[in-house]
């Protein structure tokens, strides 16, 4: 039941690599140094690259933020949820509505989507969390599709031509209208999903999860709460991908139910396990390389789901905590 | 057509979707029964047996024609054909995992779904195909009941393999074998049974069942697609939990239901069929949340 | 009043009776011990007092408050611990997050607190820290605090689930053959460590034991039971000679003490 | 571990650090790379070198049939233009964007087009990943043409940078109910396949038919992949409309029409253009004949496109498909546009294609309405006749 460990069947090319770096990275100046650089490099980036590759860039923090909080529920809760895109489809249709049918102003229009995502959240998680953990799979699914079609079949969400019209932000007087605008939106939402992720990680809850994770009776034993701490998790985890719509509605200005499909469900779990579940640089890695394969290998689009489909075989059966390495342990023969 | 009219075309059409929906149930259920495994990619093994089918006929038909004498024929090698499918799917992707936690081995089988029907997408052009078979479309009247010649003989056909498949589960020492894994694995091995080789029986008795629906489903609708098999999937789940999943004749019973329900479901004033599909779902959470060992399971232990 | 008190406890799986009206009572500060022979359904009842099984008939008092229909970790909250008779660590988490685990239900950290790391969550944190370590410096293991639970030898193992079980700063702790497994020197000092635990943190003890040995030497009182009935209760001596106690050990006994 | 697997791990571990490296170069070249210089505005005389025109069509997922007919028509007409010598001695060169019929793609592929400096666009074929890309371009200032994409929400969301040459929902709404009127038919069913453009035509239509005087029996919507539509076909023997507007896309329009047919459906049905494809009469078979479609000019039909089948044909292993003639038409209007403002500049064309007065297509005289929209009805009827499609009568 509680069988976490896994065998190492094949051996991580990057292993070696990363290895060294958590070593090097033990020394704080060279950690906080990097980061430093890369959030340097990332804040200037766009005013040395194209239109396109700053869209790109902003959809890999988009995805980085959909699929942290995705991650909460699948890496640190361990449920299975396929029907993520439904909670993000909650977000974004809250803004929409409030937005362009009362005019409400963007960001007032925020708590109100996470309030309805937890509303969501609660709605679906409450009754199905005491079920059998697979079940849950085919429950999230199911409250995908109904999420969709209601969607598409309600006069208030625009129907299946959905809403037209979003109003854009303002920010301290400045409309975000540019591409340039979204991507440090994004970028700011995507390193405070972060350190959001990083803190609930290394927390009280965060702790919980992994012993829940690891063997739920003996987590019960131990006076935990585990129905509620998997619905902790499903509540955070669906305010993440509300917030993420919310954004997503105000960037587009247009959504339809045609966004929110399973398959978009899928793609966000797949960046989540390929990267690595529960760990913060693996989801991170997963969403990079779910967003820039089909970029960068522009001829693979018709074969890209067959390929990643192949990939998530190959690492669920080789290596099944996902691309990035485990942290390097303490062990006996030390 | 008085409403009684309307009532009986709909259960008979209710009964024909539903035998479907059991036929591919049965597959999820004694797959979920032996190795505890929600098979996401069950679905997608009927598509294939309605692409293999089909793919049977196209090579067939110059030399025996495309009636039902080569129907038969297509549908006993599609069976075979992709229980072996089913079999080598679980060799390969299922059989590694069996005691991984139960995480991985519900992504691995999301994986599978993701590679069989992104592959026939890739192979079909993704466009829908024309399953063109050389069978009489006639209809004619059974009191008010309008039916086809084809609708009759699939239905029958339908039924006829549940039987066969009731027999052999309750029956035939692999049948029993079967049960008795489901049970409980370990004892089964110390006691001698050979716990690999029922379980890959069973996905190939499922997977064929699944891919004779993928025929059927292919002669009754005309056309087919890649894609069939997610929403076919998802309600075979559905009719699996409600006949309480594990356990075989529930699937069938749950099959048939959920089909009645559907027919009946959109003859409910001022809802149209655009909510169908969420009628089903929203049906199968609650049957989840009030009724989760399904109408024939028996309640678990009484652990809280 | 008695700190646990069990009245008519019954547990039937199907047809059977794995506990048939069972009542006992454990006095605060006592070291108890229920033993039987295999299958008597000792762990049933540890099961259904920690809120795992739902008994079928009966009453259980902790303190006063019925146990019964209350889940597992309200009954830990209400302050009765346990260990598990197969280990039930948490494998691949590091020691000292293992035993950091019994604190989970003496905090009460959320997601704000946490999102926007407060004082009130630091110093709880830095708490929940302090505690365990004082727990894994009281069974003696605190220098291994950072091993990954899984890669301790066996006996190490054992002591980590018992700080952690006192990590939930218990009234009661429930333990589950805590000596199986372990050599003679280990369980002399397990029985030194159990009358540190109920003289030094004044935690009750209520064990389930194979080791009859042991049991004697340690327990002021003993039940026994079989077939989910209780057939004896009292001292080592008095047990001991009880003839349905050597009727329901017959051979068992020497048995365990050649063992 | 053995020792010879150590060795291909450290093999590995050299191959990956290289890789790295390389990685970090490419980002790095990636990043400054596309440090180029403002938009080019000048006028034609200064304007040096090729003139880079976008086309965005759907080339993967669903629709990618179509969207590839589209950009092979665009091509086309491109190689006969610089065949021809160019624009004003120009010559054209196109890059492709691949929307994918789905919104968020289309943004990232609109951005794509923007960021390589495209002076003008054509394209356009699902109206749901249209929609999202009009503002794009607009806050771009690149006009664009659109071929296919007719939904009437497009009207709305357009900051006049586009431009429909195909005529909208309300238009084909019209021919719709035109066509029913002429049938004698009063009372109908409406459905569409839960889609932006399906759901839009079926509101038009129902406007317009109830606007009519006539009563429309079922509103409905069907899922898109669904294959079962008995319980459907129950409810409208039930109601017994004389005709049937099916207005989504052939898949699911050739199993409704079979299936209506053999649940004993007798009244007349008509589909949108949205099933136009010849594949709808392949897969429903014989359950087709006499339906009808409220179509695009098909180039079949066409007297003008004789020549542009042959080319197509000639350098295409495919007959083009529904939108090419369009498209061809598209991508003419624009160079027209071009040589009308003299210019290259986005602006001058987008001014030049506003103005345009009966530019001759294949499909048809080509001016716009205030909305930029195509100032008349280029719909026409077909009906399935022996298997395929042929005007109707």
């Amino acid at each position: 039941m509680a069988e976490t460990k896994n065998k190492h069947k094949i051996k991580n090319p990057f292993e070696g690599i990363i290895e060294k770096l958590f070593m090097i990275f033990e020394n704080k100046i060279y950690l906080y140094g990097f980061f430093a650089a890369l959030v340097v490099f990332l804040v200037i980036f766009p005013n040395t690259s194209s239109r396109f590759t700053q869209e790109i860039m902003t959809n890999l923090f988009f995805y980085v933020v959909v699929c942290l909080g995705l991650n909460i529920i699948v890496g640190y809760a361990g449920l299975l949820h396929l029907g993520y895109a439904a909670f993000f489809a909650v977000g974004a249709y809250t803004t929409g509505i409030l937005s362009s049918r009362m005019g409400m102003d963007f960001w007032l229009t925020i708590p109100f989507s996470i309030v309805a995502a937890v509303i969501a959240g609660l709605a679906i998680g409450f009754p199905t969390l005491r079920l059998r953990g697979d079940y849950l799979a085919i429950v999230t699914l199911g409250f995908g599709e109904i999420t969709r079609l209601t969607i598409r079949n309600l006069d208030v969400t625009g129907g299946a031509i959905g809403l037209i019209g979003i109003q854009r932000p303002e920010f301290f007087g400045i409309t975000l209208n540019q591409i340039s605008h979204f991507y440090y939106m994004f970028f700011i939402l995507a390193i405070l999903a972060i350190i959001v992720s990083y803190r609930l990680e290394n927390s009280r809850m965060g702790r919980a999860w992994e012993y829940i994770r690891e063997d739920e009776d003996a987590a019960a034993a131990m006076g935990i709460n585990v129905t509620t701490s998997r619905l902790y998790a499903f509540i955070i985890g669906s305010a993440f991908g509300a917030v993420a719509g919310s954004f997503f509605a105000a960037k587009m200005t247009a959504i339809s139910p045609d966004s929110f499909m399973f398959i978009h469900s899928v793609m966000f779990l797949m960046a989540v396990v390929l990267g690595g579940m529960g760990k913060i640089p693996g989801v991170v890695l997963g969403s990079v390389l779910v967003v820039l394969i089909p970029e960068v290998a522009r001829g693979i689009g018709p074969y890209r789901l067959l390929i990643f489909g192949f990939l998530l075989l190959i690492i669920m059966l080789y290596r099944p905590q996902g691309i990035w390495p485990e942290k390097p342990t303490i062990s006996t023969d030390e | 057509m008085a409403l009684h009219e309307i009532l009986l075309q709909q259960l008979f059409n209710g009964l024909l979707i539903g035998s479907f929906y059991g036929l591919v149930a049965i597959g999820y259920s004694m797959v979920y029964g032996i190795i505890k495994l929600l098979n996401f990619a069950h679905g997608d093994i009927y598509m294939i047996g309605a692409f293999s089918g089909l793919i049977f006929l196209s090579i067939a038909s110059p030399y025996i024609g495309a009636g039902w004498p080569s129907l038969i024929l297509g549908l006993l090698i599609t069976m075979l054909l992709v229980g072996l499918l089913g079999v080598l799917i679980q060799r390969v992707a299922y059989r590694p995992m069996l005691k991984a936690p139960r995480l991985s081995i519900l992504i691995t089988a999301l994986a599978v779904s993701m590679i069989l029907y992104n592959t026939v997408m890739l192979l079909s052009a993704g466009r829908y195909r024309a399953f063109n078979v050389d069978i009489s479309s006639e209809s004619f009247y059974l009191g008010a009941l309008r039916l086809t010649e084809t609708r009759v003989i699939l239905i029958v056909a339908a039924f006829t393999l549940m039987f066969i498949m009731h027999m052999f589960i309750t029956k035939t020492m692999y049948g029993k074998a079967m049960r008795a894994i489901a049970l409980d694995r370990d004892t089964c091995q110390l006691m001698g049974i050979d716990v690999f080789k029922i379980i890959a029986l069973t996905f190939f008795v499922g997977s064929a069942l699944a891919a004779a629906a993928g025929i059927m489903a292919g002669v009754y609708y005309g056309t087919i697609h890649f894609f069939m098999g997610f929403l076919i999937g998802l309600k075979a789940f559905t009719a699996a939990v409600i006949g309480g999943i594990g356990i075989i004749p529930g699937a069938m019973l749950g099959g048939l239901l959920l089909g009645l329900l559907e027919a009946f479901g959109t003859q409910i004033p001022f809802i149209g069929t655009e909510w169908k599909d969420v009628f089903s779902f929203a049906f199968l959470i609650l049957f989840l949340i009030f009724k989760p060992n399904g109408l024939l399971g028996r309640s678990e232990s009484e652990r809280m | 009043m008695a700190l646990l008190q069990i009245k008519d406890l019954t547990l039937r799986f199907g047809g059977l009776c794995a506990v048939n009206a069972l009542s006992l009572e454990i006095e605060e500060g006592s070291i108890r011990s229920l033993i039987g022979p295999n299958g008597a359904g000792k762990t049933c009842v540890f099961n259904c007092l920690t809120g795992f099984y739902k008994p079928s008939d009966g009453e259980m008092l902790f303190q006063g408050e019925s146990l019964v229909n209350k889940k597992p970790h309200i009954i830990t909250y209400m302050g009765m611990a346990r260990t598990f008779q197969n280990l039930r660590l948490f494998k691949s988490m590091s020691v000292l997050e293992n035993v950091m685990s019994g604190m989970h239900c003496r905090t009460n950290a959320a997601f704000f607190t946490t999102a926007f790391r407060t004082k009130g969550q630091r110093e709880e944190e830095k708490h929940i820290r302090e505690v365990a370590e004082e727990c894994l410096d009281f069974v003696g293991i605190l220098n291994k605090k950072h091993f990954i639970a899984s890669n301790l030898p066996y006996g190490d193992q054992r002591k980590v689930e018992w700080a952690r079980a006192l990590a939930t700063q218990p009234k009661l702790l429930l333990l589950d053959e805590p000596a199986a497994g372990l050599n003679k020197d280990e369980k002399s000092r397990l029985i030194d460590l159990m009358h540190k635990i109920r003289d030094k943190r004044e935690v009750t003890i209520f064990l389930i034991e194979h080791d009859m040995g042991l049991v004697m030497k340690i327990s002021e009182k003993i039940f026994v039971i079989d077939y989910g009935v209780k057939i004896a209760e009292g001292t080592a001596q008095e047990v001991r000679d009880n003839p349905k106690v050597v009727e329901a050990y017959l051979g068992k006994e020497e048995e365990e003490e050649t063992a | 571990m053995c020792k010879i697997d150590e060795e291909v791990f450290m093999s590995m571990k050299k191959h990956w650090i290289l890789m790295l490296v390389a990685a970090m170069l490419v980002f790095g070249a990636f990043g400054c790379a596309e440090e180029a210089a403002d938009p080019v505005d000048d006028p034609v005389d200064e304007f040096e070198g090729e003139v880079l025109i976008g086309i965005m069509v759907p080339t993967t997922g669903s629709e990618a049939a179509d969207g590839t007919d589209m950009e092979n028509a665009a091509l086309l007409a491109v190689q006969e233009i610089n065949d021809a010598g160019g624009v004003m001695g120009h010559r054209l060169v196109t890059t492709t964007g691949d929307d994918g019929c789905d919104p968020s793609m289309a943004t990232a592929a609109a951005s794509q087009l923007v960021s390589e400096e495209v002076v003008a666009l054509v394209g356009g074929y699902c109206s749901g990943a249209t929609l999202p890309t009009l503002a794009i371009y607009g806050e771009a200032g690149i006009p664009f043409v659109i071929a296919a994409s007719n939904a009437t929400s497009l009207i709305d969301e357009n900051p006049g940078w586009g431009f429909m040459i195909n005529s909208t929902g309300l238009d084909q709404a019209a021919t719709a109910v035109s066509q029913f009127e002429a049938l004698g038919v009063e009372t109908i069913a409406v459905i569409d396949s839960g889609d932006a453009y399906s759901a839009d035509l079926k509101e038009q239509t129902i406007i317009q038919w109830e606007g009519a005087g006539y009563e429309v029996l079922v509103d409905d919507t069907v899922q898109r992949g669904e294959v079962d539509f008995s319980a459907f076909v129950t409810s409208i023997m039930a109601n017994q409309p004389d005709g049937i507007y099916w207005t989504g896309y052939q898949a699911e329009g050739a199993l409704l029409i079979r299936q209506l047919r053999e649940g004993g459906y007798e009244g007349e049905i008509i589909v949108g253009d949205g099933s136009s494809a010849q594949e709808l009469i392949d897969l429903a078979g014989d359950a087709a004949e006499g339906v009808y479609c409220t179509g695009p000019p098909l180039t079949d039909f066409l007297p003008a496109a004789q020549s542009f089948i042959e080319g197509y044909e000639a350098n295409f292993p495919r007959e083009p498909g529904a939108y090419a003639a369009l498209m061809y038409d598209a991508t003419n209007l624009l160079v027209d546009a071009m040589e009308r403002a003299g210019s290259f500049d986005s602006a001058a064309i987008r001014d030049a294609l506003e103005a345009t007065d009966g530019f001759e297509g294949l499909a048809g005289p080509v001016m716009f309405t205030e909305d930029n929209t195509l100032a008349r009805s280029n719909f026409v009827v077909l009906e399935a006749r022996d298997g395929r499609w042929a005007l109707a009568e």
